[in-house]
């Protein structure tokens, strides 16, 4: 494994220390347990907490601040945070308004944000996130929560700093859950620190389709394509969905799993772009980058989420975090 | 011979070093159908559960076993973190006293919390498989009154029977799910980490 | 070679034209010949240009924008883009104060630019950009410009945006410059699409020490170390190159490659941190992340800039583009 | 027989091919010491100077130069692009006449404007190692009447000794210099390309 660490048991919290320096502006960092959380509090406002494994970055701790969430909850690398993380954030962070997590639908989340929920003493909600069309709706577990959570962030988060409270930005939060699609596939897998090689091994001539955010197989192993035909399929299956239709807008987000090149995921916009214009969509807002990544995978994911007027101005309005920031 | 929560520092000794003997194998099984992390997970949980031993050591069975799922809840994370938590804290809310046939009642009603929180029962390809027949075959034997051997014993069949049965099984819940069918023709990691501690436990109270 | 491409050919064409799609509330794509261009100028101002080689992504695009460049022209590949790029540029940005060039240290850019400098019917300067260590500066061409590029197109683009005038901005550059050493490691090499496999190969126990931005080997071949060792040795030489002081203000730049993941970049950012707290020095402003890459090469640079007020009040000063933004 | 450029087209085509079919070994002795983008940026130039042929073989010499180098200038990029820019431009500006003498001082111009674009010289392991005694030779025999063909197969060596000699120098210029030592034992990509320009030249000249 060649990768800058001493000890993959350090790693996080060596990570989380530095996150917290070069964004001291903004944020503050709690390590026992663990959580990074807005040193600017509103009170009367709801609070939103996010959380997930590591690994991922910058989503969840690079959207904590001003318009976004109100703290993050970093598990070890790919394991979900445990309930007295969400416990000790909502605590720090309440304002007296309750708290919203907003949680990807994987088990380990779901089940760990569920506990935290049940013995948090303090007016709760949760919003699932569950973007990944990958999987059939009526998958047994659910489809999981991927890239899409950033902009069910933004939105909510956008939301809560203008003062909704803790029902309608839950009720938000599923709107723009609802309207969002998302559909990603790997050239690589990615090496998780703590077991020093890749998860699992790709020919040279393969890639995975359908895959989730960590490191793991997708649904299925097909035949390297050219960009244009891969946009092509990830952009039917997505606008197949979202049953999209002409004069619709929408925000079209492509994500970088980490190791994609930029002048790569700037091609695939353009190429998703052609695809939803030619459908008749109208991009109003995008989002490029690698915001919810896989450690050093290669691969990309589209979403496209369908925007009202008021996600689009929840989206516009201003943001200051460590990794989005406009208006401010 | 009562078994007190005394029996807690060699029998987290027991685990912890069976789990490290199979780290290795148990990765690749998570690896094949997993994320991967599933022994990692464990393994910060026991190395907790270690440094806490002495204290639990003292405890009446509901402390001790509240005091065990709060460690587990904070330490280990993932799907298994918050299914151990869970089974933890119903054992110290279900306990009542140190009789077999109590803590197998109270087992069961502990293994119940676990399918609840996962909405996951037998046949779904997880941990399940192994602790739902041993809390079964646990309250039959203890109803039969089997010496305390012979039950382990059978405990330590049922688990193994458990998690080969796992290999055929489609998973549908835990991240296996994704995969589909691909998820055939491999044991579930959760399941074989499941049946490792059952033969631990097995082996320290067979010589208590 | 996996990647999300066509053609290599066609690759930066569809990437422009995806960037340009992206951030076309801030900047303008002309094709022929190649460059991206403010959308809102402002008569009377110092015109900011840069350019170089593509597959640096954010670099330098992704820095048009109010604050900061007027002008990106992007070559292909890691090959300096031509004389009629910047000319083309220079007469579309224009406001009338002049032209100044920010020029990275390699053979092929500082030639381009010169030739276009020479046939340029408009006032221009240009800022020599030569921050990497790794080379004495005795070396026969001069040490090469990698990361610090960021920071002095940041400080020189707000003053230009502030109303300097051409003498002062190339003076500021060139202050910077000099205030600015930057030292990297990479763990991989990375493919160029044209080239379609790593341009060179390592062990798994090697690491390059020294490199320079374009997937070339460094000043040596070492042996992998852990993360404190490698950021000690860097931390190291850009003190004793700045001859860093007790009490000095700077600016700690943790620069990604493309493939390494912010989690290590953030622990990279606190290991350097103490090294550079250990020697006196008052670390006030960071940047944490990919912004000088090398396409998927995994790896990393430091870079500090000793900080002097008026330094410090450009770089806090507000800027809109695709890769940095704050205070607007 | 006096030179005109209608000597063009077939001229790129013919350098155009020989680049091609040791596009491979180019790119192999960039990669070694450089960046492996050289074969691809005199493609790129190459192509280019193929869709302008029809239209440079009409021109009179200096008009002919002067699209030459424009068109380089404008495709190639890069360190070649500016310095082979640099030279056709040079030779725009002191091409005089159609004589082998006139072309030879105007190139020797020309190889100087080179030098001083890139602010280097023979013996730091670049396509000077080659243009340099080209243009040297190409004077002394112009200047000694020498036949044509004699003075090309003359040339071909040159450029052929000037390639070989770049593999033991140590790189001070271009890429190459920031390896220092390491680059010892290696043949510079832009002096190889600069022999097979020399000897596709040579080749259409001798047979036109
Ligand atoms: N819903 C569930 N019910 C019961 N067991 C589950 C469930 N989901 C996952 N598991 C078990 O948890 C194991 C995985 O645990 P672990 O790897 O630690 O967590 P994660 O899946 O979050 O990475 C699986 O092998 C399976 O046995
Ligand atoms: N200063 C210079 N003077 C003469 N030739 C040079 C100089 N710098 C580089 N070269 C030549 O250019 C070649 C590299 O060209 P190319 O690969 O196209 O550009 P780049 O180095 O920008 O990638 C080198 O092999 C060398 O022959
Ligand atoms: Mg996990
Ligand atoms: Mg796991
Ligand atoms: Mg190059
Ligand atoms: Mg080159």
């Amino acid at each position: 494994m060649k990768k800058f660490i001493d000890d993959p048991n350090s790693l996080l919290d060596t990570s989380l220390q530095g996150f917290a320096k070069a964004h001291a502006d903004i944020l503050e960092l709690n390590l026992e347990p663990h959580f990074v959380y807005r040193k600017q509090r509103k009170s009367g406002k709801v609070a939103l907490i996010s959380g997930g494994g590591s690994g991922h970055e910058p989503l969840h701790s690079g959207f904590v601040g001003f318009g976004m969430l109100d703290a993050a909850c970093p598990g070890q690398v790919f394991t979900s945070p445990t309930p007295d993380q969400m416990m000790a954030a909502a605590e720090a962070v309440d304002g007296g308004a309750g708290v919203l997590f907003i949680v990807k639908n994987y088990a380990g989340d779901v089940m760990n944000f569920e506990m935290a929920g049940e013995m948090l003493a303090l007016p709760n909600a949760s919003v699932l996130v569950n973007d990944d069309i990958s999987l059939p709706k009526s998958h047994s577990i659910g489809r999981r929560g991927v890239a899409g959570t950033t902009i069910v962030e933004k939105i909510v988060g956008a939301a809560a700093e203008a003062g909704a409270d803790l029902a309608s930005c839950k009720a938000l939060g599923e709107r723009v859950n609802q309207a969002t699609a998302s559909l990603g596939v790997a050239l690589t897998s990615c090496t998780v620190p703590a077991l020093g090689h890749p998860t699992f091994a790709l020919a040279e001539d393969e890639m995975e389709y359908g895959v989730g955010i960590h490191g793991e197989r997708g649904r299925e192993t097909v035949k390297l394509a050219g960009a244009s035909e891969i946009v092509a399929q990830l952009a039917e299956h997505i606008a197949d969905e979202l049953q999209i239709g002409t004069g619709q807008h929408a925000l079209l987000h492509v994500n970088g799993f980490g190791a994609t090149p930029l002048i790569e995921l700037h091609s695939i916009y353009e190429l998703a772009w052609q695809q939803f214009n030619r459908r008749g969509l109208n991009i109003q807002r995008s989002l490029v980058g690698n915001f919810t990544t896989s450690l050093d995978m290669a691969g990309c994911s589209l979403t496209l989420t369908l925007l009202d007027d008021e996600m689009l101005a929840y989206w516009d309005a201003p943001v200051n975090t460590a990794a989005l920031r406009w208006g401010c | 011979m009562t078994i007190s929560p005394a029996i807690f520092p060699p029998l987290i000794r027991a685990v912890q070093a069976d789990i490290a003997a199979n780290a290795e194998a148990v990765t690749e099984l998570d690896q094949a159908i997993g994320d991967g992390d599933h022994v990692f997970n464990l393994q910060r949980g026991l190395q907790a559960l270690a440094e806490q031993a002495d204290a639990i050591a003292p405890l009446d069975w509901p402390a001790a076993w509240q005091k065990i799922g709060m460690t587990v809840m904070a330490a280990v994370g993932g799907a298994s973190g918050s299914l151990y938590a869970t089974l933890f804290i119903a054992l110290h809310k279900h306990s009542r006293d140190s009789s077999v046939s109590g803590f197998a009642a109270a087992f069961a009603a502990a293994v119940e919390a676990v399918k609840q929180r996962g909405k996951a029962d037998v046949g779904e390809k997880t941990m399940l498989d192994v602790w739902v027949p041993v809390a079964l075959a646990l309250q039959q034997d203890a109803e039969a009154g089997k010496s305390l051997d012979e039950l382990l014993d059978h405990l330590c069949q049922v688990a193994a029977a458990g998690v080969e049965a796992t290999r055929d099984m489609l998973a549908t819940k835990g991240r296996a799910s994704f995969l589909g069918e691909r998820s055939l023709g491999h044991i579930d990691a959760g399941a074989k980490t499941a049946q490792l501690i059952v033969a631990a436990v097995a082996r320290v109270l067979k010589t208590a």
